[in-house]
């Protein structure tokens, strides 16, 4: 054992004990956690962005270079805060609808290729076990979400009934894989509790 | 305006952009190029409406001395402080990112490590055989459990083999591959009632929240 | 076949669309003409393919019967997303159909919501629908509550309130992350009937496995467009059911030409 | 048999804190075996041309560090090996440059690494699906300023790359744990542009990203700490995931006995 005397090292562990006094039960020390860090990631957010994006496209671009245009893309930003003012509030509307509409426009024009290469990749020729159980798996997993066929039909049902077994496997896969997956998270932090901070197992 | 602009504005700036990418003489025009810009530093800017948002719930809950008011204080100073020290000295100065480093991103990663120790509770209270198909569930989750970590080959030599290229990669491909393709044509559907202008929850959102 | 060989040929001729773009327009086209016909249909009320019963929902008014019988209340979760997602939206329509049941049998119902605009939808929609059942009365609108924007602190709300409360029957429909294993693993352990649904596959495993009946992905939103008859959300549903039974007859198509001739350009066609 | 079914759940913490600290001390050292996918991922990156230019994209924040940040010093430690230029830029997940930045300035240290000349990290930019798209437009524009807030047009490695097309990009190395994405990237960059895409993504999303390593349109993918674990072996350099492996066997038997437990419990008391 060596414990750290550094205090960046102090102030993680110390920061990771908060957080997991929440698995005694709800309490003070945890609810502090949870605000600090909620307010320290939304002002890093801001400040970040503001820093290495906005400032250098009005001082740099906007001003500096004389590109008025982007001028018009700060005042459509700013005018998503007038939501805060009600007699102006619909005016909010207008970046929200642009940001909405052009969105949109792009899952429109780039979304369907990837979804119709998925599709082609199904194409398989029915010659192996793994190409015929991926064949029949997507065929059975899409009728299981036909809702205007019914599934009273026994073919039909028959049909939903191999693809409910399918999307089961595929919950059982997910499940498995969440579990070290959370788990994974935590050893990291124990790392830092273990060896960084208790100084466990050095010198 | 108030209802009709915002329609227009939504429809007219997706066309724009099927139009520059579909067809070959938008294409050319490069309509989007400029617009696009637009869209990152107006967004950009509206990133802080989150900071605003929160300003605002939380100096209501002062106000009304909702419970856990306290906290709502803390939240305030804690913003403004570290907002004040991003001013002085900009994301890359010595104690905004010590704060950063030390603090934030060690609080963010704690927190989603509670999964952890809630998910193997909930796996044994909750995780019961009670129908078929949470039978099956159970059964696959256990087996691939034991195939991505090292224990499975250790007991038998073929269980990640067998976990890894057949469950993961033909049948759990299979079952997802179904969903996702169901779940595309979901996304493509919204976005042609917003097309379509049938869909209008995304203006609804206007007046403080 | 005829349409992809025409499509094949008309491309040079016209010179009007980018390169590889032909079968993405020509999908965006069919599924928007039919999402707007089956809409208008719908709504104009002529006959349209019916959607079929879920089978989630009879879990529903049967969970409300029990909470009834047993005079204890039920929950309804719509998920921790705002009004802009469209998993909330489906919330909404079976929110409705919640209130409702549990304003005919006079059960209790309590809607617990983690985003002020939902809590602001939800209270109108749960009046609403005690109003239309003639017991505007037994509203109570302190039972539609909002308990926290933040994720965990409303989680350990919700948790709070079913210790209080001891619920009977638990309803999460919605966009649910990480709070929905919390949820379901409380709602087991205190012997409650849960249904869960969301189109979150990560969260789907928690539904399946604690919930005594889980509504899987798309699942919500046919079973919201059931219950609510809601002409654009019906339509919808309706439309892309049909482009669903499309993709699974080309893929069958593909399949089968593959089979018959791997050396097969079928998949080829899909790409101009 | 009812005990079975009541172990507190405070017991169950503990026992998998002792068991996570233990395996860290006492480690096994348990085989990892490699499997094809992880060895076609590894080929994929290796096969680059010598003087290749690639875009490591860390699409993550606190939440995920865990896990990716091994994946990311994993990935730049291969490429810095190879000698290919590296570009570190993300959209829409603010922490993720500044998280790998102390990575990315320590390897590059080992392997005389000049930033702006064989590395650079843009850092963060907001826009998600549209950033990309512009990038490919012109990636100068869309990023305005490098991490350090100096114009991207003064570094001699943004020379080579005035735009995100398989031109001068031959590879997008994407780290994923949510939206946006790997699957942005794949949308609105790589299978336009044909640039190929090798991810890393978090244990959790591995079953719901198969279809895409299926199809072909993820080159590769390293599938969370395991994979990881894999593809350190692979480039000869044992660290973080690799070491946790130990511990997420003896999790992965912990978390299957109390599965067993519990519904030895409840078969038990249902026959009651």
């Amino acid at each position: 054992m060596n414990i750290s005397t550094d205090p960046a090292i102090w102030t993680q562990a110390i920061c990771i004990l908060a957080v997991y006094t929440y698995l005694y039960k709800d309490n003070p020390i945890w609810r502090l956690a949870e605000t600090v860090y909620l307010a320290l990631a939304t002002t890093y957010w801001f400040v970040f962005y503001f820093f290495t994006y906005i400032q250098p496209a009005i001082v740099d671009k906007a001003i500096g270079e004389g590109e008025w245009h982007y001028f018009l893309a700060v005042i459509l930003g700013l005018m998503i805060f007038f939501r805060y003012i009600p007699s102006v509030a619909w005016l909010a509307r207008y970046p929200m609808s642009f940001w909405v509409g052009y969105g949109t426009g792009y899952i429109l024009s780039f979304e369907p290729a990837v979804w119709l290469t998925q599709i082609t990749s199904t194409f398989l020729a029915l010659n192996s076990i793994q190409n015929i159980l991926i064949f029949i798996g997507v065929l059975s997993t899409l009728t299981y979400f036909f809702f205007t066929l019914a599934k009273e039909n026994p073919v039909v049902g028959g049909v939903a009934e191999v693809g409910k077994w399918y999307i089961m496997i595929a919950l059982g896969s997910a499940f498995g894989n969440t579990v070290l997956y959370r788990w994974n998270l935590f050893v990291a932090r124990a790392n830092t509790l273990l060896f960084d901070w208790l100084g466990v197992g050095q010198a | 305006m108030r209802k009709e602009g915002p329609m227009i504005v939504t429809v007219l700036s997706s066309l724009v952009v099927l139009f520059s990418n579909y067809f070959f003489l938008g294409q050319q025009w490069g309509l989007t190029d400029r617009l696009d810009y637009w869209f990152n530093i107006s967004y950009g800017i509206a990133l802080a409406l989150g900071f605003v948002n929160l300003t605002i719930i939380h100096w209501k809950y002062v106000q009304r001395r909702r419970e856990g008011w306290v906290y709502s204080v803390i939240l305030l100073l804690v913003m403004y402080g570290y907002l004040l020290l991003g001013i002085v000295e900009q994301h890359t100065g010595p104690t905004f990112s010590w704060i950063y480093d030390n603090m934030m991103t060690v609080l963010g990663a704690a927190v989603f490590s509670l999964l952890a120790f809630l998910i193997s509770s909930a796996a044994y209270r909750a995780f019961r055989i009670r129908t078929k198909e949470a039978t099956i569930l159970l059964v696959c989750a256990i087996f691939i459990l034991l195939a991505r970590a090292p224990i499975g080959d250790a007991i038998w030599s073929r269980w990640s083999y067998w976990g890894n290229e057949w469950f993961m990669g033909v049948l759990n491909t299979a079952g997802y591959r179904g969903i996702l393709l169901g779940a595309y044509v979901g996304a493509f559907a919204v976005a042609l009632r917003i097309l379509l202008g049938l869909e209008r929850a995304h203006l609804g959102g206007t007046g403080t929240q | 076949m005829m349409w992809f060989l025409a499509q094949e040929e008309a491309k040079p001729v016209l010179g009007l669309f980018v390169e590889g773009t032909i079968v993405d327009i020509i999908v965006v086209l069919l599924l928007g003409i039919l999402i707007w016909v089956m809409v208008s249909r719908a709504r104009t009320g002529r006959p349209i393919p019916e959607i079929k019963k879920i089978a989630g929902l009879e879990a529903i008014d049967e969970a409300i019967g029990r909470a009834t019988e047993m005079g204890r209340p039920v929950t309804f979760i719509p998920g921790i997303l705002s009004v802009s997602n469209a998993q909330t939206l489906a919330a909404f329509g079976v929110a409705s159909h919640v209130a409702r049941q549990c304003a005919r049998y006079d059960t209790r119902l309590l809607v617990l919501t983690c985003d002020p605009l939902p809590y602001a939808v939800l209270e109108e929609i749960t009046r609403q629908s005690y109003l239309e059942e003639g017991r505007p009365d037994a509203f109570n609108p302190d039972d539609v509550r909002f308990l926290s924007a933040e994720q965990f602190a409303f989680a350990s709300a919700v948790i709070g309130v079913y210790e209080r409360e001891r619920p009977a029957a638990n309803i999460m429909i919605g966009a649910f992350y990480a709070e929905s294993m919390i949820f379901a693993e409380t709602a087991s352990f205190q012997g409650m009937i849960s249904i869960g649904g969301t189109a979150h596959t990560h969260q789907l495993p928690f539904f399946v496995a604690a919930c005594d009946y889980a509504l899987i992905g798309e699942e919500i939103y046919a079973a919201s467009a059931y219950l609510s008859k809601e002409p654009v959300l019906y339509g919808t549903v309706v439309g892309q059911d049909i482009l669903k039974i499309l993709v699974w007859i080309i893929i069958l198509i593909g399949g089968i030409v593959a089979t018959v001739n791997p050396e097969t350009t079928f998949g080829k066609l899909f790409e101009f | 048999m009812e005990r079975l079914m009541k172990i507190d759940r405070r017991i169950i913490y503990l026992l998998g804190a002792a068991i996570v600290f233990l395996t860290m001390l006492y480690p096994l050292g348990l085989p990892v075996a490699i499997s094809d996918l992880a060895r076609q991922t590894y080929n994929e990156v290796e096969n680059l041309p010598d003087d290749a230019v690639v875009i490591l994209s860390p699409m993550y924040d606190s939440g995920a560090m865990g896990e990716l940040n091994p994946m990311f010093v994993a990935l730049f430690r291969h490429c810095a090996e190879r000698g290919y230029k590296i570009i570190i830029v993300n959209t829409q997940w603010v922490q993720g440059p500044q998280i790998v930045h102390k990575f990315a300035t320590e390897i590059a240290e080992e392997y005389g690494y000049v930033y702006g000349e064989d590395w650079i990290n843009l850092g963060s930019k907001p826009g998600a699906a549209i950033f990309l798209q512009t990038a490919v437009k012109d990636f100068w524009e869309a990023c305005i300023e490098d991490f350090n807030g100096q114009p991207v047009e003064s570094y001699p490695i943004m020379q080579l790359v005035p735009k995100v097309t398989a031109e001068y990009v031959d590879a997008c190395l994407v780290l994923n744990c949510g939206t946006p994405g790997a699957p942005e990237w794949l949308a609105y960059v790589c299978q336009p542009e044909g640039i190929k895409l090798v991810i890393g993504e978090i244990q959790m999303s591995v079953p719901e990203s198969m279809p895409y390593v299926q199809s072909g349109q993820y080159a590769g993918m390293i599938a969370g700490s395991r994979g990881c674990a894999e593809y350190e072996q692979l480039i000869g350099h044992p660290g973080q995931a690799l070491k946790a492996q130990d511990t997420m066997s003896a999790i992965a038997l912990m978390v299957t006995l109390f599965i067993i437990l519990g519904n030895i419990g409840y078969l038990a008391t249902r026959k009651k």
